[in-house]
This record gives structure tokens, sequence and C-alpha cells, in this order.
């Protein structure tokens, strides 16, 4: 497979970054053959954006040593060395041509005219040599999320033509264009190209792949072909021991008082979403990204259209909306908290009070104004363990943990009876992570009935009462406490084909 | 063939605005015998000049997601500029060269200004409008200056049977539509509207793209002037203040979106030419000059409320097709496949 | 002390600015500092005012109104027609308000309903007012004013002109629901963050609309005291004062993306533009150069308030 | 900072001038918006000021009303002699000017008559209704050969205007003594380019158009414009000329004449009205009782004569 290269287009020796002080990565080292395909695979959090950031050259590693063409280079300098990386973002431009999106890096042609045949040749060549019949003159807006991933590829390797990372390719994409994804892949290795394919699949990762390289908590586990694992090995690897016996002090849910029922829930982005939640019970919503989890939750909300039923205490919500919902004592932990949560330029207290804003003041003469909100939302502060200079800072210049601290108190001080929270310890440090879920199960033993949508397993393994696990917008598998099997439920949610289950 | 035309439709963002003119003026047709002469016509391509000119430098502006208020203004102090200059000086070569030269300056100044403080373009014009009125009041005491007579040409002028300014605009549409879809130019252009991210990442020289664009509304904004100036005869004191807004609204009846990253100078200059055809359509009706307001609002008013609502209808589409993917994941795979693929396929 | 003295400066960066042009053109004019120039001052600038603020609160929100400057003119036409029938001047604020009302809640149906772009939309609506005032007055000053209107323009209590009182009751009024109103505060959050607005279970919709409303009620009033300070009403009253009103908006440090300024530094901005304008008169500057002042202030005034306000965190 | 330095500095200078002339007769001039007629008034009468040894302040209020109430308020805080004023709209000024009866200072109105005003004391300018049948009457003796329709263009000016009002009334009074006129409006405004555009839709709808009268000599141009695209710009006495009239004086107006595209202009005097001006307010601050309404009409010349009477031609160049 390797050929008879023997040296490597890229060699990492040691590779280690830091964040002020603060080791994410260590220990990276692995060779890059022409034609070989490597398959980074971990956890969310074990360090693969860092890793690939190092690799594409956007991060300036902290430690270690990179090798192109068997000699130490001073800096990785990306496309001078031939390595391009297609991110889960994709750069592109919605409103331009696939060949206008393709060689906006280097046109074709002096400064005054653009030579479009010459473009069109080389976008055609390019498309061609990928092996497909995209029209060059399409906008990319026009295209399928494949289509435009493919775009990227050949934008990618049109700046540089050896290695080539992909960072999570197919969240987006249909079977079909996931397949056509992959015969390029394999046409790309053919040529002596070297990927880098980071995924969640495992299937995929065998499917694309010949050797592997396993990330935990920012460390190179484990390495070598993927001829030598059974896909099962490769999940124990990335899950690590630690976190296959969930700590059993959770108290079990007592009596059976159902709070929260989602009927039959659909939409563009998922199907017969069924399921129901107990007082007192904390369920887990597993899955990987793309597979619909926060838009089943936002369609609970009203956020989003979807048909179905939602019951809440039994009752059937005839317009669902977030402000009807709240009234009901039903209330959701959006997942962007950046982008969806917080009022970024506004006071703490602001962002505090905002859901709940009759709980804060004291309504004095004709129903106006904000007195008490200071005290009230200086002492939820101070009882959430928010740290924070004074009560009118502005919510931007808090940490993550912080933030997101911010907003669960926000929500908590509706006195909710039902919470679906989206991601709700993404991107915190662990202190916060540790108080978040400690909030999480006290509400639990007051009564609450409590959702959590998380990317982060370990966590559901620990929270949650019962597991649910989506896949492509549609319910595949519900565990409960005791059949809590963490590679299961990885490879239920990454799994390609039903059967799996 | 549905599919087909809708495709047009939304590659063409002029087209919509073509056949409103077309339609417009047939209707026009119908009404009176008069508007159908080709001297009526050249005379609506005249008048629509000056703003359609202007609309082919602020297509550029508003496709980076950039605006520019300050283009009366810049045409009052070119106009200012060259009336004063001829009077001083007689030259033509001088007052046409400074001319040009300032209108584009002020152009490239408020580029400069906007990427340089980072304030909104809007507000940064807003300032610059007042500045350059200023300027120009200033400079010429408020006085009517004539021009002299041979520069009539510019207004009135025939060159093989063609009125100059005509000729004009069509060389600054041929250049703008050249500019836009031919050099790396116009695709930055497009491109910084369409994703300022991705032209980040991508490393596009987006300040250097931003002086030019307005740099370019400038200079358009000084041929504009001179045209002007040569029609109407000399220097008003406040000439072209206002019209900046005439144009911004032929932009946008042109079929582009203030938001960026894509429009087409044609449709912009369809734009001008319908602004001109209400107006001429208007006269015709024996209409209060005090209706052309409204009617000009209620005209631009429809124009985005058709725009938004075929959006919408483009929304729904693509969720359409984002549900297909999921019924495609749990049905046999083979069959499902071919409709996603065709699915693809049929977009294009 | 000098800390709590220097963050107030950064909270309001107009008030040191103002206070200087203040003091500089009382030193250096004679005249600036007379009770018939105040008066003057306030008098003519009560319209701009209540506009300002109205343009204020949808700025807050993240909006533009640029429709604001002719719905001035639409209201103050129509409110002079029905004060010219019906003799009653009450009948003739109402229907000012109406007729802001009216334009308001078209521009905030079709901004927060339908989806449209504020500029676009309120560049149309801006238009159509016009046109509205215009066709209504024939494009001549309505004629039949009731003499208490003029009375009214002149009427002074406790030294203050009447209409400027009522510019800051209208100031009080919105500073009350802005500050102190679930309302005011919904207005400010959608502002800093419409998503997250919704998120939190706000009704975006309809508080968009209801600024949009307020902002046209707001234009309604200031075409009403308009009538009241130049004793008729013309139909190209609002004309020139769009850029004005914005200018002074920005001046105060209201910035257009939402979520930061108030309608205190709007006050101020109001203030600092009409001390600039009678300052630079007094001292006999040509109207071409206050122009170019003027641009040059609002440039850089808004600049170093957005710094200020930016290095603040 | 450089600018509130550099402003400060500009402060000092102006108070020290402003400073010397506390004795002088102090004259307040408010002007409603600068452009080629009004600086020409102007221009006279600060030549006249000057004459008699006058101080004057001059305001300007950019077209609008509310600032031009403000300015002559602070005309009447700097403790002017008397005001000239030439009002915005001639509706809204009485707010001011009633401040400045109640001070003492009297008011002449010049250009712009404030004719429902209990405050002014005396208007110099214009008689745009003379003016107009001046025009008109030229107009009607031309047309009288032809036969069949008469059409003639207006271009009006601004309707808010009373002289725009005179100037279109008194030339449409004239006109009354034809029959079979067809009149063509085209609104103005007072501007060129609507003018300019307005024309051009009136020819398009009018073949045949056999005279044209501009409420202001400055939009000529525009119309010769107009004319020379559609190949009708002859000069009087030939085939097809277009005849072709104004009021005002302007620059634009002489050479339009002087050439003979257009027949004839009604020459405002403004040299007079800005003499008179001040001499009104002389008088008044004498505590001498004046005229209310003092009218410079003007002088209609054509073709013939245009070249003789150069030098009493304002705008001339």
């Amino acid at each position: 497979m390797n050929g008879n290269t023997t040296t490597p287009l890229l060699s990492f020796r040691g590779l280690k970054k830091s964040f002020s002080g603060k080791t994410v990565v260590d220990g990276i080292s692995f060779d890059l053959y022409p034609g070989q395909v490597v398959g980074l695979v971990g956890e969310n959090g074990a360090g693969k954006s860092t890793t690939k950031n190092m690799l594409c050259g956007l991060l300036e590693p902290t430690g270690g040593q990179i090798l192109v063409d068997g000699h130490v280079v001073e800096r990785n300098e990306g496309h001078a060395h031939g390595i391009s990386a297609v991110h889960q973002e994709l750069s592109l431009f919605g409103s331009l041509t696939v060949a206008e999106n393709m060689c906006i890096g280097s046109m074709p042609g002096s400064r005054l005219r653009i030579d479009w045949r010459e473009m069109e040749r080389i976008v055609r060549e390019q498309l061609d040599f990928l092996g497909m019949d995209i029209d060059p003159h399409a906008t990319v807006n026009s295209l399928g999320a494949g289509m435009q991933q493919i775009v990227e590829i050949g934008k990618a390797l049109l700046h540089a033509d050896k290695v080539l990372i992909l960072d999570e390719p197919t969240t987006s994409l249909t079977a079909v264009e996931r397949e056509k994804l992959f015969l390029i892949l394999d046409k790309l290795r053919d040529r002596g190209i070297a990927i880098v394919f980071i995924s969640h699949f495992l299937e995929e990762i065998y499917r694309v792949c010949d050797s592997y390289i396993v990330l935990r908590d920012g460390q190179q586990v484990a390495s070598g072909q993927l001829a030598d694992v059974t896909q099962r090995q490769l999940e124990a690897l990335m899950v690590g021991r630690s976190f296959e016996n969930s700590p059993d002090t959770i108290r079990p849910v007592t009596g059976s008082c159902e709070a929260l029922r989602v009927e039959n829930l659909g939409s563009a982005d998922f199907r017969d979403i069924s399921f129901a939640v107990q007082r007192g019970e904390i369920v887990g919503i597993a899955g990987l990204m793309g597979a619909g989890r926060t838009e089943v939750a936002e369609a609970i909300f009203g956020l989003r259209p979807a048909t179905g039923d939602v019951h809440v205490h039994g009752k059937v919500v005839p317009e669902r909306s977030v402000a009807g919902m709240k009234r009901l004592g039903v209330c959701y932990l959006p997942e962007d908290r950046r982008v969806n949560g917080l009022f970024l330029n506004r006071a703490v207290r602001e962002n505090l009070s905002v859901a709940a804003i009759s709980r804060f003041i004291r309504r004095g003469l004709f129903k106006l104004g904000f007195s008490g909100e200071r005290q009230a939302t200086q002492a939820v502060v101070d009882s959430a363990g928010i740290a924070i200079p004074h009560i009118n800072v502005r919510v931007d210049a808090l940490s993550g943990g912080n933030q997101q601290k911010v907003l669960l108190s926000r929500w908590m001080a509706t006195e909710p009876e039902v919470l679906v929270l989206d991601e709700p310890t993404k991107g915190v440090d662990i202190g916060a992570k540790f108080d978040i879920h400690t909030r999480i199960r006290e509400l639990a033993e007051h009564g609450a009935a409590v959702v959590v949508v998380s990317s982060d397993l370990p966590e559901l393994l620990q929270l949650s009462h019962r597991i649910l696990v989506m896949r492509k917008g549609r319910l595949v598998g519900e565990f409960s406490r005791e059949e809590f099997d963490s590679v299961r439920i990885i490879s239920l949610a990454a799994s390609v084909d039903d059967k799996v289950a | 063939m549905k599919n087909t035309i809708r495709t047009v439709f939304t590659r063409q963002k002029w087209l919509p605005i073509a056949i409103a003119n077309v339609a417009f003026a047939t209707l026009l047709a119908l009404v009176s015998p008069a508007f159908l002469s080709l001297s009526n016509f050249q005379s609506m391509l005249v008048q629509s000049g000056v703003t359609a000119i202007m609309a082919v430098g602020m297509t550029f502006i508003i496709i980076t997601a950039g605006i520019d208020i300050s283009m009366g203004a810049i045409l009052f102090f070119t106009s200012a500029l060259f009336a004063q200059l001829m009077l001083d000086t007689q030259s033509y070569l001088l007052a046409f060269t400074a001319a040009m030269c300032c209108a584009t300056l002020l152009g490239a100044i408020n580029g400069l200004l906007v990427i340089r403080f980072r304030m909104s373009p809007l507000i940064t014009t807003l300032a610059t409008y007042s500045i350059y009125r200023g300027m120009a009041i200033h400079m010429t005491g408020a006085q009517n200056i004539p021009v002299p007579r041979e520069m009539g040409f510019l207004g009135n002028g025939r060159v093989m049977g063609l009125p100059v300014p005509i000729i004009l605009l069509f060389v600054i549409v041929v250049l703008g539509v050249y500019v836009l879809n031919h050099t790396r130019l116009g695709v930055y252009a497009r491109a910084m509207g369409s994703s300022a991210r991705s032209a980040r990442e991508s490393n596009l020289p987006s300040n250097s793209v931003t002086v030019l664009v307005y740099g370019m509304g400038g200079f358009v904004t000084g041929v504009a002037a001179l045209i002007l100036l040569a029609r109407v005869g000399g220097l008003q004191s406040g000439i072209g203040i206002g019209i900046e807004f005439t144009v911004i609204a032929a932009v946008i009846l042109g079929g582009t979106k203030l938001t960026g990253g894509s429009g087409t100078v044609i449709g912009s200059v369809f734009g001008a030419f319908f602004l001109v055809l209400i107006d001429n359509g208007l006269n015709l009706l024996n209409a209060s000059p005090y209706i052309y307001d409204i009617v000009r609002g209620v005209v631009l008013l429809a124009a985005v409320v058709v725009d938004r609502v075929s959006a919408r209808r483009q929304e729904q589409v693509l969720s359409a097709l984002r549900a297909s993917r999921l019924d495609e994941a749990s049905s046999s795979r083979c069959t499902r496949g071919r409709d996603g693929e065709q699915a693809l396929l049929g977009q294009r | 002390m000098i800390k709590a003295l220097s963050d107030s400066v950064r909270s309001y960066p107009v008030a040191p600015v103002l206070v200087a042009l203040f003091v500089g053109f009382s030193l250096f004019s004679p005249y600036f500092l007379t009770t018939g120039n105040i008066e003057a001052m306030l008098t003519a600038n009560s319209v701009v005012l209540i506009a300002s603020i109205g343009m204020t609160l949808v700025f807050l929100m993240g909006g533009i109104d640029l429709s604001i400057s002719t719905v001035i003119s639409a209201s103050a036409v129509i409110a002079g027609l029905v004060m010219a029938a019906s003799g009653s001047v009450l009948l003739g604020a109402l229907a000012a308000m109406l007729v802001g009302l009216c334009f308001g809640l078209l521009n905030g149906l079709l901004i927060g309903v339908l989806g449209l772009t504020p500029f676009i939309t309120t560049m149309a609506t801006q238009l159509i007012a016009r046109g509205v005032a215009f066709v209504l007055s024939k494009g001549i000053a309505v004629q039949g004013t009731p003499y208490s209107m003029m009375d009214f323009g002149f009427l002074s209590i406790a030294g203050v002109p009447a209409v400027t009182w009522a510019g800051l009751l209208v100031v009080a009024l919105c500073l009350l629901a802005l500050t102190q109103t679930d309302w005011g505060r919904h207005v400010m959050l959608i502002g800093s963050n419409r998503n997250a607005a919704r998120y939190a279970g706000i009704n975006v919709r309809l508080t968009e609309v209801s600024v949009y409303a307020v902002s046209g009620v707001l234009g309604g009033i200031a075409g009403f005291i308009s009538i009241a300070t130049l004793g008729n009403a013309i139909p190209g009253v609002g004309d020139t004062l769009l850029l004005i009103i914005i200018g002074a908006v920005v001046l105060g440090g209201t910035t257009m993306e939402g979520g930061e300024g108030s309608i205190a530094r709007t006050v101020l901005g109001v203030g600092l533009l009409s001390v600039l304008i009678s300052g630079l008169n007094l001292i006999g500057i040509a109207f071409y150069d206050q122009l170019i002042i003027q641009g040059l202030l609002i440039f850089f005034g808004t600049w170093l308030s957005m710094k200020l306000s930016t290095r603040r965190h | 900072m450089k600018v509130f330095i550099s402003l400060l500095f500009a402060l000092a200078m102006s108070a020290a001038s402003l400073a010397q002339a506390q004795d002088k007769v102090t004259l307040g001039l408010s002007v409603d918006q600068l452009f080629e007629s009004r600086v020409g008034v102007n221009n006279a009468i600060k030549a006249e000021a000057e004459k008699r040894g006058y101080d004057l302040v001059e305001v300007v209020a950019d077209g609008d009303a509310q600032t031009q109430n403000q300015q002559i308020q602070s005309l009447i805080t700097q403790g002017v002699d008397a005001i000239l004023v030439c009002a915005v709209d001639q509706n809204t000024i009485e707010r001011a000017l009633m401040a400045a009866q109640r001070a003492g200072i009297p008011v002449v109105a010049y250009d712009r008559d404030l004719p429902d005003s209990r405050v002014v004391a005396a208007f110099v300018g214009p008689d745009s209704l003379s003016d107009g049948r001046e025009a008109g009457a030229y107009t009607a003796a031309q047309l009288k050969e032809v036969t069949g329709e008469k059409v003639v263009v207006e271009l009006i000016g601004a309707l808010n205007d009373q002289n725009g009002i005179d100037r279109s009334k008194g030339f449409r009074e004239e006109l009354a003594g034809l029959d079979n006129v067809k009149l063509v409006e085209v609104p103005t405004d007072w501007d060129s380019a609507r003018a300019l555009s307005g024309t051009q839709n009136a020819f398009q709808a009018n073949p045949v158009v056999h005279a044209v009268y501009a409420a202001t000599d400055t939009h000529i141009p525009a119309v010769e414009t107009v004319l020379s695209d559609l190949e009708k710009l002859k000069t009087v006495g030939e085939e097809g000329h277009v005849v072709v009239t104004g009021v005002n004086g302007s620059n634009d107006g002489y050479q339009a004449v002087l050439k003979g595209t257009a027949d004839g202009i009604v020459v405002m005097d403004l040299e007079a009205t800005g003499q008179t001006a001040v001499d009104l307010a002389t008088r008044l601050m004498n505590g001498e009782s004046v005229e209310r309404v003092n009218v410079i009409t003007g002088n209609f010349y054509t073709t013939d004569d245009i070249e003789a009477n150069k030098d009493t031609i304002w705008g001339a160049k």
C-alpha cells in the first residue's frame, strides 16, 4: 500500500501544544507516507482539532519536531509544504461559482483578466481527477452539502497536493454523497496523496483508512495498522477504561410521574421522535454532531417548526413556544451559548434575570422598575459560585465556565420542573463541569425531569438514568442505567447501518 | 422545464427587473403611442444615464456589503471643482484630470476610512457626505458657474448618431460588467460580500479591494458629474445632493442585496431605467408630481417583498432536500441512493 | 473618586466635549450664554430631540428607521389639516400620533414579521411618507393653523420653552420605558443578541413591531411639535433632519449594531450638535465650514465613543 | 484633539474681531439657502451696508425652517439693529419675527415676501407677478401667428415659494388672451436636474412645442440641452425656433439670449433690491415710516437689446 517510497512525506516527533501553560496535546508522533490514509480518532475533547491545526500549520507546536521529506523544518508552512486541510466549517463563498471557489487563492490569467478557459480547464481537470461531474459554473449555494465538501477538497488540493487533512467530512453528507467521497479518497490515495482522516464514525475509518492514531485526553494512546485491531478494540481505546464503569452514586428515580412526553415529533431534520421523561429522572441523549439532537430540542420549544405533539405533565401543549413552555415550567438551555444563549455585551445581571424577571424584582409603583434585581442576582451569583468582579460586568468578559453557569442559573431561576439541557458543559473547565453536574443531580433529586443532550459520552454515563441514542435524525437505541455500555453506545451512534443495534 | 426556468431566474438576478421593464414599457406603449418612438427611448436612456452610471459603482460597493451615502456629495464636489478650474484656467486637460482624480480620491478616502476606523460604512460615508458637501460650497461660495459651450458635447453631443451620454453609459457598463465578471477584483468583491470569514481564511486582499471598490464608485460618480454638468449647462449649488438614494434604489431594484455577495451591473442599470420608466409613465398619466415619491416607495417595497417571498420558497426547497436525506438513511439504500443522486443532479 | 469620574466619562464620552464646547463658546462669544440664545437653541432642537429618541430606540434594537424624518413631515401636514378643519389642537395632536403610528406599524410589520431589511424598508416608507406630505399639502404650508399652536410655541414654563418640556417629557417617558420596564429590557437584549432573545422566550417580533411603532409615534409627536415651533405645518419640514438625527444618535455613542447606548447619550448628542451649530453661527463660521466641522465631529466623535466603550472591557 | 485645538483657536480669532464692533450699527442678514441669485442680492446688501459703514452678521439656514428660526433668535440676542430676512418658508418664520418685534428690531423681508406677516415692516423684492406677465406677453405675441393648438411648456418653480407661484400666475394671465393653448407643467422645485428630466419628458409627450417658459433662467441651459438632443435648437428667427423666455437675469439666461437660442429674459435688479433693502432698514431704524411693499420691477430684455444692457444684468459675465 505504501508503495516503494521509504521517506515519509511528513513526520511528527513528540508534538506538544500548550495554551497559557496548560498542555492540551502531548506526544503526537507519527509518519505519513505517500498513499497512506491515517484515521485520527478520539472522543470529543481528546485533542483532535488541536492536533489537526498543528498538522496543517495553523497552530505552532510548543514542543516537538516536524520533518518534511525527511528534513527537520523550523515551521510548518502548510501550503508551502504541500499540506492542505478541509475544516469542518467550510471556507467557501456561497454566491460564487464552483470554479471561482476552487481557484480563489490563485486565479489563472493576468491582473486585468481572469483566464476563464484556463480556470475551467484546471477545475475540470481537478473535478475529473476527483471523478466528479460538477458544473464548474454552478454557484456553491445551489449545491448540496456533499458537493460543497468535494469542492472544498478540490480547492484544498489545488493549493497543496501532498497531504490532505479532512476533519469530520461526512457529518452533513447523505449516504450517496459519502460513498462518492470515499471513492474520491481511494483515488487520491492511489495517486500517492497522504490523507489524515478525522472522524467519529469508526466504520468510515475502517472503510477509508489503513492505519490509525487514537487520541485520548490530549495523549496519543495508540497507533498502528487498522488490520491489526478490531473495531471494538478501537472503541475501547478511544473511551478508555476509566469511564467503562459509571459511578453508582446516582439516586434512582422514585415513583413514576411523567413530566414530559414527546410523541412522533418530525421535521426536515428528524423523524418519529418519541420519548418520555419521569419526574426526578435524568435522560441523556447521545449521538454525533448532526444527528438531529439539537433540532429535536429546539422543536420541543417551538424554535423550529415540527409536526407531532409534546405533552407536559400529561397535557398536550397546544402551541409550542419558549415563553409558553416557560409558563409550564419547562426550560431549554441552548447548545451554542455565544450565538443563542448569552447577551454578550450586556451585564451579567441582565443575563441572569431575563427568563424570570418577576422572581428577581419587586415591582414598585405602576409596575415599574427593577428594584432588588441587583441583590437578587448577586445572591444567585454567590450561590452558583460564579466568579465575577461585580454584577454589572459584561458577560463577554467571563470565562467559558462562568458564562455557562450564568446561562444555567438564568434558567434555574425559573424554578423549572422540566429541563432540556443542550451540551451543558461544552467548553467549560473541569471545576465548572463538576459544579454543573452537581446542580443537575440536585435538581433531579428535588423532582425535576432533566434531558441532557451531550456529545460527551462519559458525562452522560455519569449523569443519566437512561440514555437515548440518536443517529441521522432518528432515535436508534435506548439504554437503562444497568445496560450502560459506552462502546455499544458509541458504535450505535456512529454506525452506518441500522444492523449494529 | 419549470426547474430550468427557476435556475435561470436564480442565476441571472437581473432578469426579473428586465422583465418588469419590458412589461411596464409594453403597458405604456399601449396607453400612449408616442411612447414607442426611438427618440423617446433614447431620451429615457439619457435620463437614466447619470443614475445608471453611478449605480454601476454602487453595485460594486454594495456587493462587498458596503454602502456609500456620500456619492451625491462627491458628484457635487467634482462638478464644482471642474467648473471652478475651467473658470480659472480655461484648461480642459487640467479640469478633466483634476476632476476625475478628485472624484476617485474622494471615493477611495471613504474606503480608506472604512478599513482604517472599522466603523460602519453608513456612518463613515454619512460623515464624509457632510464634509464633501461643505467643501464644495466652500470652494464655490454657492455660486453658479457656467461651463463652456463645447462642454455640452458630453451632455448632448453625438458620435455616429449616438448621444454621448449613452455611449459613456455603455462604456462604463461594459467596463463594470467586465471588471465584476472577468477580473480578480470582481471575484474578490463578490467573495468578500458573500462571506467575510471565508475571505479572511482565504487571505483575500480585502483592504485593497475595499479601497478600490469605493475608489471606482468615486470614479464613476466623476463621470456622472461631468455629464450632468454638461447637460444642466453649468454648476448649480447643491447639484446631485440626494441622488445617492435614487442610486441605491436602482441597485436594489436590480436584484442586488444590501447584505452583499451577489448582484449584477446589468440589473442595476435596468433598475435605474425602471425608475425613469415610472417617471415617464406618471408623466403620461399627468399625475401630480408629488405622487412620484409614493409610487417609487411602493415599487421599492414591492421589489423587496417579492424578493423575500421567493427567498422563503427557496429555503423550503432546501429543507425538503434535507428531509429526503432522512428517508434515505432508513430505507433501502440502493434505490433511495439513486433518487438522492438524481435530486443532486437535478439541482444544477 | 477619580475612577468613578473616569468611568462616567467613558460611559458618556460626549459629556466632557459638550462641557468644553459650552464653556468655550461662552468665553468667546458674549451672546452664547444668554437666555435668548439658549431658549432659541432649545426651541429649535426640540423636534430633533424627540425624533432622535425614536431613532435611538430603533438603533438600540439593532435596526434603523430612515423614514422618521418624513414621517415628521407627513404627520405635521395631516395634523395641520385636521386642526384647520376642526379647530381643535387636541385632535391635531392625536392625528399626528396616529399618522406616526401607522407608518411605524407598517415598518414594524414589514421588518419584524416579514423579515425585510430595515434600511431598504424604511427608505421606501420614507419616500411614501414624503409623498403623502406633499400630496396632501399640495407642496405648500397648510393654511388655517390655529393661533393657539403658535402660542404654544411661545409658551415658556419656568424659563424653559414648553416645546422643550414636551421633548423632555418624551425623553423621560422613553427613559422610563427603556430602563424601568420589561419592554425596554427586551429592546436592549434583542439589540444585543436577537437569537438569544428568542431562546430566552422574548417575543422578538412583537417587540420589534412595537419599537418601530413607537419610533413612528415619536416622529408624529415631533411633527406636531414642529407646527408649534414654526407656527405652521410645512411638507418639507423633515427633509433636512435625517442626517442630523442619525448624527446626534451616533455621536452620543449609541451604535448601529444594537444593544449598546442609551437615551441619555442621545440627549447629550443632540445637545452637542445644537451647541456646536449655535456656537459656530455666533462666532461667524460660514455655514459650509460648519458642515465640514459637523462631519468631522460626527466621524471622530463616533469613533472615539466606540473606542472608549470597547476599551472599557 | 487637534480638531478641538484648532477649533478653539478659531474661536479666539473671531472673538477678537467681534469685540471691536460694539458701537456701530449692525444688520442681521438671515438667508434661507445659498444659490446664485440669492448670493447676488446678498452681495448687493453687503456692499451697501459697507458703504454706509454698517456691520453685518450673515446666517444661512441651509433650507431648514427650524434652523432659520433659531438663527433669527440668535441675531436678536446679538442685538442687531435691524434684520433683513429671506425666509425658507413664508409661513414658518412668524414666530421668530415676533420675537424681533418684541425686542424692537425692525424687520425687512427681501426677495421673498411674507404677505401674511404681522411683523414685517417692509418688503423689497421682485414683482414676480409683473415679471411673469412680461414674459407671458412676449410669448403670447410670438404665438399669435400659430394656427391650431399652441403647446407651451412651463417650468414652474417651487410651489411653496410665492415668487414661483406669482411668476407662473403672471405668465398665465397673459397667455389667457390666446385661445387653444395647451399648457404643459413641469415642476422643478428650482432644481436644474429635475427641470432637465421634466422638460425631456414633456418634449417626448408633446412632439410639437411652440414655447418654453422657465421660472428661473438658470434652467435655460437644460432646455437648450433637450432642444439640441432633438435637433430643435434654432436661434431666434430661424425656421422651427421654439420661443424660450425666463425670469431672473443669471449669466445662463444672458448667454442664451445673447446667442439667440432664447428670446428674452426678465432681469431682476438685484443691485437695487440690495440697496433698497438696506435703505429701508436704515429708515426704519431711524423711526421713519416706509412703504410696506417696495417692488423692484424687472426689465425684459430680448436678443435685440440685451447686449446693450449688459451692465444692468447682475449675472452677465
